[in-house]
């Protein structure tokens, strides 16, 4: 339980047309404080027990979830699960390359997530552009736009490495630091502006609660 | 001997502490049934708890308005008490639970408070897929409802009475004496119904992960999430209790309602393994073909 | 008595004299003219005022001073008077109208007026064969010269068809008179009737021909083409004065001479005007030309007036005051109604001769207008309180008495379809008002109006003649006419007036309120006054609607009260009569009325046979050895009125189409008298009715299958108040399944469920209301998310639907466990199984309902709105407390009903402290509601412990795959809601009822174009059909 | 096949048929007869099928080639019309009207290179990307490394191999020495 | 009764009347022309006057006048029946109307600019 902190003031919001600022919150968003002592530990280990992650393939490295998910790795085995909808999932596994037009939906979706939430990045794309290095429309490294808890690397990396990656994720999670999302609430204008610099169709809200 | 109302309290919550830790623990193992089925290894069977944990644990969440944050009480509250109102086991003082105040009807008018509540609540989150997963549950319900209603009125025709504990009681006295036995296409009907009523597949279209989703909850997070994951242990373990008591003579002990339920529910992730999802619409039409048939001819049986 | 040989020597002088009278000043000529046909009526009025009260013999004036068959001998009796009255109120009433053309046209024209009405009193008066026919030639001269008089041209092509029929029937009249006297002897009736003579087979084809004469003056079917085009064509002043005293005159002279025909001609006067009653309506119903509908109708009348009186001679239904009775009511309402209607479609503007190209030329009437010639059509289709109702119920129970079914069979289907199009008529009318338009009266109104004001005044005559004379019965019409009065007060002060007159009336009443009657009461008063109340939620003085509100729920008391059948009846009507208006002041109600009226009319006249069937019915208690079937009439009847399946189609509309707060009456209390009088039915007869068991079956099947469909069809709607009302019909038919049940339980179940959809629907209404008010919209999909800004009436309508859908722990649940409880008792287990269905069924409207109303996407142009106004808010507050308190303590509401139930059956229920307990089962209403209440504040509890920084988001704040949402409105799931549904179940609800009763109703219809293509518009075709007519009524008088 | 192609040339100046396989031609026109061609080509010719249409850069040339690759399912056999239009005022007429797919294909032609065809619907709207504002990414004058440089953040430490050196490297070290 | 009997046996004023009445009847019915159906009708009335004049005729009686031929006491041996004959006095009169009115409408039928044929006055029907 987190205690209530001096609220932030509000979002300008200014992408949005006047008329439909009304229709989307504007709070920003804000750090919260994480539980004390073994109490924290225990909800960390819940938590690493119980990734669910979000169903949504943002690359072509998302083809390797489907073995992941499957008899061959069997990753329910861990307590990973795929969940349909970011307000119910935990873990963003971001599916290799991004387009500025996938970035969108990415940042969309993180913010809707419900913290404590990770983020693991899966292939070279996501590291350094990978093979897109030179592409007119593909982000080269995903962390300037999101908080990445665990990076992936290989093109494609097999779903052993993926487990692998869980792997590390759980560890950081159950040692207290997984918390990108409060790293994001506290340089969100860092981000903020990272993603406004080649988001050029800026069409919602600030913070998509 | 009558225990005091403090008393009956007391019980109540012991009752209720049971059915929650069977009814996750139901649920675990019959997640690791399906993935054997599958062949995979499936999650631990204590899973549920630790999700539970994590959804309450969360440390924000959102709220779209009163009625949002009323749905899954309504929710809770309504398997919570749609099982007060069942007898858990038969004779035990410590599972009569809150039964004298109604009888099989309230029960099973009480299952609706729940999913009404739910549904509003879903609503106000102003979601499109909440509402086109309520207009399909309702739609769904709707018709698994003609050959449960068949089949319950089946035994209540046999028995002569809406009583459950003279329902059970009327059971007693070995296998011969069950409803499956005197009166097997109720208990056909019943279980039919129960597919659709636990929304496995082939019924699960009102949830469809991949296209609405999962349907009604897709807009709850957090602590809701996790009282709506609770409730479906219980509201589970009310069912297969209600089920037990009605076709497969009850319980005396504790032990025999775990076993007797844990068949129940697995006949139905068996066939949820075995059948593709239909749409709302095969749902129906299946629901008001066979299955109401056999109910009628369970009612006939019955009066005969 | 004045000799009116005077009045004749009087009109043919002043008819000489008017040309030279003229030339002081066309006023000074009319005036004299006016001044003659009044003297005939001071004449007639100081007639009846001799014979009336001394009750002094008829008396007879002789020609000369001598008496017959000497002389010519004129005759005054009752009926004769009451003729010359009505000829020369008419006569004034269409001078009065025709006052303008009449002083542009030639001093003919005056002289004309004059002499046709001293035709029709001479008519009326004389009692010589001969002379009869002189004066049908003065009149008919006259009328030939009147039809011209202000140059139509139309009327003068209509006049030469008039001529040739006349023309025809005067040479056969002329060749009977003849030989009348060749073989009776005789030119005088009453001497003629005494002679042996004309009872051998020539004088039977002399008086034949006299018939035939008759007859073909007054216009039967089908030898009447020539007097349509007539009615159609000329001045509406001579229309009335044909329509109405012509008419007179000439069923008087038939009257005259009834003594000497024979049954076979007699007969034949019954079938022929039966005949052009069914089919003149018949056709009527195809007019959308307003006079030549008249026409249609005048003819219709007149012919019904001629086979009654004919039937009461031949079935000797009664004697000479019965005749007077029903005949003249008959004819006097047919008088008024038609003279009045006549003369106001002169304001209606002149319409074009052909059909359906004038509808565009109507002008709209002012409101004054509009109410008279309410008045006028509603007493034409013999609606209380006007002298046709009461004629139509003493002639059904006459010829009941008589056991004459198909007679009645005819008789009503025809007033059935005369009603439909009289009311289409002014429905249209209706719909052309202005909204609250204070236009003044027309010019020339003032004789509608007093038409108006005649048929009102001999209606309530007739029925203080008929014993009906209990004042709680016509405080309905007290009500509507005080409220009338005041109609242009602030709502708010009408509300408060109507609510005092309920509760004065509650006041008088109560002492003769049983336990049954005190629970309806509450119920149909109650609401009456509740809705009066949220009448007030509306600005202005909404104008009309309070006096027909609390006039309707007078009625509803006045049912309650009612101590005879023709009492119930007359309230009955009443409750129709001002519900009907009250629908038909919806903003579209046009269509949805006349549906309601015709339908209850239907409903009605099943009743009204019912009644007549078994003698003495209404004392309801428990008759033993009557004859059964007759109930189940009255059982039609009343499904009728609650709407079951298959005779359902006036529902949806009647309740959609009315105001937003009328509809919550209609549905919430008024369905209810219906179940009342089903329930003192079935406790009277519920032993007697034939195959009793069989039939409660079958009722209970019906009222099964009227709940199933209700739910299916509301499901699909997406206007919200035809959603309400489906749901209402699928309530009201778990109230007739669990009536058939017939026995404590069952009936127990159905009043509880009566009441408690009187509480929930009231509610649920009562939001709808302010939620249409603040949105301007009843389409569903076009509302959305308005939790946010009216969270009160989302309080009502979420505790409204919870009641409706049977979830414990509210009320509504007891109604549903009633239900099964007593089904399963009874071992109607299939029926309980459908129940359950259809009660499944209802959970998708009521979501729907609530979900698309309150829940979902708001649209941004309601985001302002405000919460529903406090004449909304209040009653609902109220309701949903007495909701709270039955639902916790349910012994409040079931002690009564078991103790009204208890009077009839023995106890199959039974409470043991707060348990309802049956043969089956129990519940424990009190303890389901504290565990409930326990749980769901415990998790309650739980939920606000675990939540960690909660953040309130706004609407577009959800997840959109990945996306965002543009629309508010394309976001929001609410049209075509249950597709699916549709897809699986959707064959059931294709509006079979409906296509049903189109075919019907087209049926009907091309029966009517089929039969009006007799009438070609050639007088030589007309002239063929009067020979024709003429040659088959003789070939059917001797087949007979 | 040569009737076609004397009609063409005699009708609308046409020229260079190539016959590129037995059932497959192609041909090239004036970009600003295109119109007149294709009505020719599907009214009369039988050409009933537009298969697609797409734009090459011919930047020595100075001329975008757009190509419309038509189909007679019929006679079986294929025809592809060349039309050169300027680089530096890029406009052609819209065939939206004769085949009403082709107004995607122009909306992708005016989103990638810049090749405006007025009157066709829907036109200037976004066709794959979203809030692009370079210039039309597909012209080969336009530099992507350049701008995906200047536009995103890039991680230090990025080393880039000649695949073919890097594995012979790999593989035969001494060779590559 | 021999056919000839019968035939003797009709009231030959009776029954040349009817055969008028049955010549003016045609006429209405079968004439469109507005004039001619007027006349048919005096046709008629002629005929109907022929029959009421054949009902009180007497063979071998004086006209009901009283002169010389009859005086009052025997009037009623000797007279043929005088009620008929004041009838078709009045019938006559009302006939003579009748057929004025008849051709007066006909007239202004025609001066207001329409056909003399019935058939051309069908606009009201149905």
């Amino acid at each position: 339980m987190s205690e209530k902190k001096t609220i932030p003031a509000p979002l300008a919001n200014e992408g949005l047309p006047p008329e439909e600022r009304g229709l989307f919150c504007d709070a920003a968003p804000r750090e919260y404080e994480p539980a004390r002592g073994a109490w924290e530990r225990f909800l960390n280990w819940a938590r690493s027990e119980s990734l669910w992650l979000l169903g949504f393939g943002t690359g072509c490295g998302a083809i390797e979830l489907r073995p992941l998910m499957t008899s061959r790795f069997d990753m329910y085995r861990y307590g990973i699960q795929p969940r349909p909808t970011p307000r119910q999932s935990s873990v963003f596994v971001i599916g290799g390359y991004a387009s500025v037009k996938t970035l969108k939906r990415i940042v969309r979706s993180y913010e809707q997530m419900m913290g404590p939430k990770f983020v693991l990045a899966l292939g070279s794309c996501t590291i350094n552009g990978g093979m897109y290095w030179d592409s007119y429309n593909t982000i080269k490294r995903i962390d300037q736009y999101i908080p990445v808890d665990v990076y992936i690397a290989g093109c494609m990396p097999r779903p052993e490495a993926l487990l692998a990656g869980f792997q590390e994720l759980k560890r950081i999670i159950k040692s207290g630091g997984g918390e990108g999302q409060n790293e994001y609430a506290r340089n969100f204008d860092w981000y903020k502006a990272n993603q406004k610099k080649v988001i050029k169709d800026w069409n919602m809200p600030d913070y998509n609660w | 001997m009558e225990p005091t109302i403090i008393g009956r309290i007391g019980y109540a919550f012991v009752s209720l502490f049971v059915i929650t830790n069977y009814g996750l623990l139901l649920i675990g193992s019959m997640a690791r049934i399906s993935a054997k089925v599958q062949g995979r290894v499936g999650q631990p069977v204590w899973q549920p708890y630790i999700d539970i944990v994590k959804s309450s644990a969360k440390r924000n969440s959102i709220g779209h308005g009163a009625m949002f944050y009323l749905g899954p009480v309504f929710r809770l509250a309504g398997g919570v008490g749609t099982y007060m109102f069942i007898p858990a086991v038969f004779g035990s003082v410590l599972f009569r639970n809150f039964s004298d105040s109604g009888d099989l009807l309230l029960v099973m008018y009480f299952i609706f408070f729940g999913q009404l509540g739910m549904a509003l609540g879903a609503g106000e989150g102003g979601h499109p897929y909440s509402a086109i997963g309520v207009s399909r549950g309702l739609a769904q319900m709707t018709a698994f409802e003609v050959p449960f209603a068949l089949s319950v009125i089946a035994v209540a025709a046999q028995y002569g009475t809406l009583d459950i504990n003279a329902i059970v009681a009327a059971q007693q006295g070995g296998f011969a004496h069950w409803t499956l036995a005197t009166n097997p296409l109720a208990v056909i009907a019943a279980i039919v119904a129960f597919l659709g009523m636990s929304g496995h597949n082939p019924f699960s279209v009102v949830i469809a992960p991949q296209e609405i989703p999962i349907g009604p909850p897709t807009e709850y997070q957090s602590n809701l999430l996790g009282m709506l994951q609770t409730n479906r242990a219980i509201f589970n373990g009310a069912k297969l209790v209600l089920y037990m008591n009605l076709y497969f003579g009850g319980a005396t002990n504790i032990v025999a309602m775990v076993i007797k339920t844990f068949l129940i529910y697995f006949v139905n992730v068996f066939v949820g393994q075995a059948f593709p999802r239909l749409r709302t619409d095969q749902s129906i039409r299946f629901f008001l073909g066979a299955p109401t048939l056999v109910g009628i001819a369970s009612v006939i049986i019955a009066v005969i | 008595m004045v000799n009116p040989l005077y009045l004749f020597a009087c009109s043919l002088a002043a008819a000489f004299l008017l040309p030279l009278v003229d030339k002081l000043g066309r006023k000074a000529s009319l005036g004299l003219a006016y001044a003659t046909v009044a003297a005939w009526g001071a004449a007639a009025l100081s007639y009846l005022w001799a014979l009336f009260p001394g009750g002094s013999p008829t008396e007879s004036f002789g020609t000369a001073g001598f008496a017959a068959p000497l002389a010519i001998m004129l005759r005054v009796g009752p009926e004769e008077a009451a003729g010359l009255l009505a000829v020369s109120a008419v006569g004034l009433l269409s001078a009065g109208a025709m006052h303008r053309s009449l002083a542009k046209a030639p001093i003919g024209g005056a002289i004309a007026l004059l002499m046709a009405l001293m035709g029709m009193s001479g008519i009326i008066l004389t009692r010589d064969l001969f002379n009869l026919f002189v004066f049908m030639e003065i009149s008919s001269i006259a009328t030939y010269g009147l039809i011209a008089y202000d140059d139509r041209r139309a009327a003068l092509r209509a006049g030469f068809k008039y001529m040739m029929a006349g023309g025809i029937a005067s040479a056969l009249y002329l060749i009977g008179v003849i030989y009348a006297y060749r073989f009776g002897g005789q030119l005088n009736i009453d001497l003629a009737a005494r002679s042996p003579g004309l009872y051998g087979a020539a004088g039977t084809v002399a008086a034949f021909f006299l018939l035939a004469a008759l007859l073909i003056e007054l216009k039967p079917f089908p030898a009447n083409g020539w007097a349509i085009d007539v009615y159609q064509t000329v001045d509406p002043g001579l229309s009335a004065i044909l329509s109405g005293a012509s008419a007179t005159a000439l069923l008087l002279a038939l009257w005259k001479i009834m003594p000497i025909l024979g049954d076979a001609q007699l007969s034949v006067v019954a079938g022929s005007g039966l005949a052009t009653f069914a089919a003149s309506n018949l056709v009527g119903a195809r007019q959308s030309n307003a006079r030549r509908m008249l026409g249609y109708s005048s003819v219709a009348q007149v012919g019904l007036v001629a086979a009654v009186a004919a039937l009461t001679r031949l079935l000797s239904l009664g004697d000479d005051r019965f005749a007077y009775m029903v005949a003249g009511g008959l004819l006097l309402n047919h008088l008024l109604a038609k003279t009045g209607l006549f003369l106001l479609s002169r304001a209606l503007g002149e319409p074009g001769s052909q059909a359906g190209a004038q509808r565009r030329r109507e002008r709209a009437l002012s409101p004054i207008g509009t109410a008279i010639a309410g008045v006028l059509a509603v007493g034409l289709v013999g609606l209380p309180p006007f002298p046709g109702f009461w004629a139509k119920w003493s002639l059904i129970r006459a010829l009941a008495g008589a056991r004459q079914w198909w007679l009645i069979v005819v008789i009503l289907g025809a007033s059935l379809v005369e009603a439909f199009y009289v009311l289409r008529w002014f429905g249209r009318i209706a719909d052309m008002r202005g909204e609250d338009g204070y236009a003044g009266p027309e010019a020339g109104i003032a004789g509608p109006a007093l038409c108006a004001a005649a048929l009102a005044g001999f209606g309530i005559a007739s029925g203080l003649a008929l014993g009906v004379g209990d004042p709680l019965l016509w405080a309905p019409f007290a009500a509507l006419a005080a409220l009338l009065l005041v109609d242009r007060a602030p709502g708010w002060l009408k509300s408060l007036l109507s609510i005092a007159a309920v509760a004065a009336f509650g006041r008088l009443a109560f002492d003769r309120l049983d336990g049954l009657r005190l629970f309806f009461a509450v119920m149909l008063l109650g609401g009456g006054a509740m809705y009066s109340f949220a009448a007030m939620y509306k600005r202005g003085p909404r104008r009309g609607l309070h006096p027909l509100l609390s006039a309707a729920t007078l009625a509803l008391g006045a049912i309650l009260v009612a101590d005879s059948p023709l009492g119930f009846f007359f309230a009955w009507e009443t409750m129709t009569l001002a519900s009907y208006l009250l629908v038909l002041r919806g903003k579209k109600g046009e269509r949805a009325a006349l549906g309601y009226v015709v339908f209850g009319l239907g409903g009605a006249f099943l009743l009204m046979v019912g009644l007549a069937a078994i003698p003495g019915a209404w004392s309801f208690r428990p008759t033993g050895g009557a004859d059964g079937w007759p109930i189940l009439l009255i059982i039609g009847g009343l499904l009728v009125k609650l709407g079951a399946l298959g005779v359902h189609v006036w529902l949806p509309g009647a309740y959609a189409e009315s105001d937003d707060d009328v509809s919550g009456f209609l549905s919430s209390s008024l369905s209810k008298a219906g179940v009342f009088v089903m329930i003192v039915a079935l406790a009277a007869f519920g032993g007697v009715v034939p195959f009793q068991a069989l039939t409660l079956r079958a009722l209970g099947w019906i009222g099964l299958a009227t709940a199933l469909f209700g739910a299916l069809y509301a499901i699909y709607q997406e206007d919200v108040k035809k959603t309400l009302a489906w749901s209402s019909m699928g309530q009201i038919g778990y109230v007739i399944l669990a009536l058939a049940i017939n026995d404590q339980a069952g009936w127990t179940t159905a009043l509880y469920l009566a009441l408690n959809h009187f509480l929930y629907k009231s509610m649920l209404f009562l939001a709808i209301a302010g939620v249409i008010k603040r949105v301007g919209t009843r389409n569903m999909y076009e509302m959305g998310g308005l939790i946010k800004t009216m969270p009160f009436s989302f309080l009502s309508v979420l505790m409204a639907i919870i009641a409706l859908s049977g979830v414990p722990p509210l009320s509504g649940f007891g109604g549903k466990w009633l239900l099964y409880s007593s089904l399963l008792q009874k071992g109607w287990y299939l029926e309980a199984a459908v129940a359950f269905f259809a009660s499944a069924v209802a959970f998708l409207y009521l979501f729907r309902l609530i979900h698309t109303i309150f829940l979902g996407q708001p649209k941004p142009s309601q985001s302002t709105v405000r919460e529903a106004p406090l004449a909304l808010t209040i009653p609902q507050g109220f309701l949903m407390a007495v909701l709270l308190a039955a639902s916790a303590f349910p012994r409040l509401m079931l002690d009564p009903v078991m103790g009204v139930v208890g009077d009839v059956f023995d106890p199959i229920l039974r409470f043991e402290g707060s348990t309802l307990v049956s043969p089956l089962g129990y519940w424990d209403g009190t303890l389901s509601m504290i565990v409930t209440i326990v749980v769901f504040a415990l998790c309650f509890f739980w939920m606000l412990a675990n939540l960690h920084n909660p953040q309130p988001v706004k609407q577009f704040n959800i997840v959109y795959a990945a996306e965002r949402p543009f629309k508010p409105w394309t976001t929001h799931y609410a049209w075509s809601f249950y597709a699916p549904y549709e897809k699986a179940l959707g064959f059931l609800t294709r509006r079979r009822g409906e296509r049903f009763w189109e075919a019907f109703g087209t049926g009907v219809d091309s029966v009517g174009g089929a039969i009006r293509r007799v009438y070609t518009g050639n007088g030589q075709t007309y002239a063929l059909h009067v020979v024709l007519y003429v040659v088959a009524l003789y070939l059917l008088t001797g087949a007979l | 096949m040569n009737e076609l192609a004397k009609e063409l040339a005699g009708r609308y100046g046409a020229r260079g048929w190539h016959d590129i396989r037995k059932d497959l031609a192609s041909v090239e026109v004036d970009a600003i007869r295109i119109r007149d061609v294709m009505a020719y080509l599907r009214d009369e010719a039988g050409y009933g099928h537009l298969s697609f249409m797409t734009a090459i850069d011919n930047i020595e040339r100075g001329a975008f080639t757009l190509s419309y690759a038509l189909r007679d399912h019929d006679a079986r056999r294929g025809l592809i019309v060349h039309a050169d239009v300027d680089r530096a005022e890029p406009t052609v007429d819209s065939i939206h009207l004769l085949w009403g797919q082709a107004w995607t294909y122009q909306r992708e032609m005016r989103e990638w290179f810049g090749i405006d065809f007025p009157g066709s619907p829907r036109v200037d709207e976004e066709f794959v990307l979203e809030g692009w504002e370079g210039p039309p990414m597909m012209r080969r004058d336009f530099d992507s490394l350049a701008y995906s440089d200047a536009t995103y953040a890039e991680r230090p430490g990025r080393v880039t191999h000649d695949p073919a050196s890097h594995m012979r490297e790999k593989l035969y070290p001494e060779a590559a020495q | 009764m021999s056919v000839m009997a019968f035939i003797a046996g009709i009231n030959p004023v009776a029954a040349s009347g009817a055969v008028l009445v049955l010549v003016g009847l045609w006429g209405v019915l079968s004439r469109p022309n507005l004039f001619k159906i007027a006349v048919a009708f005096s046709v008629m009335e002629t005929g109907v006057n022929l029959v009421i004049l054949s009902v009180g005729y007497i063979r071998g009686r004086t006209a009901p006048i009283l002169d010389s031929a009859a005086d009052a006491r025997s009037a009623s041996a000797r007279m043929t029946d005088p009620v008929p004959q004041a009838l078709v006095l009045t019938a006559i009169v009302i006939g003579l109307a009748v057929t004025a009115l008849m051709l007066s409408y006909a007239v202004r039928l025609r001066t207001g600019g329409g056909d003399s044929s019935i058939e051309s006055y069908g606009e009201e029907k149905w």
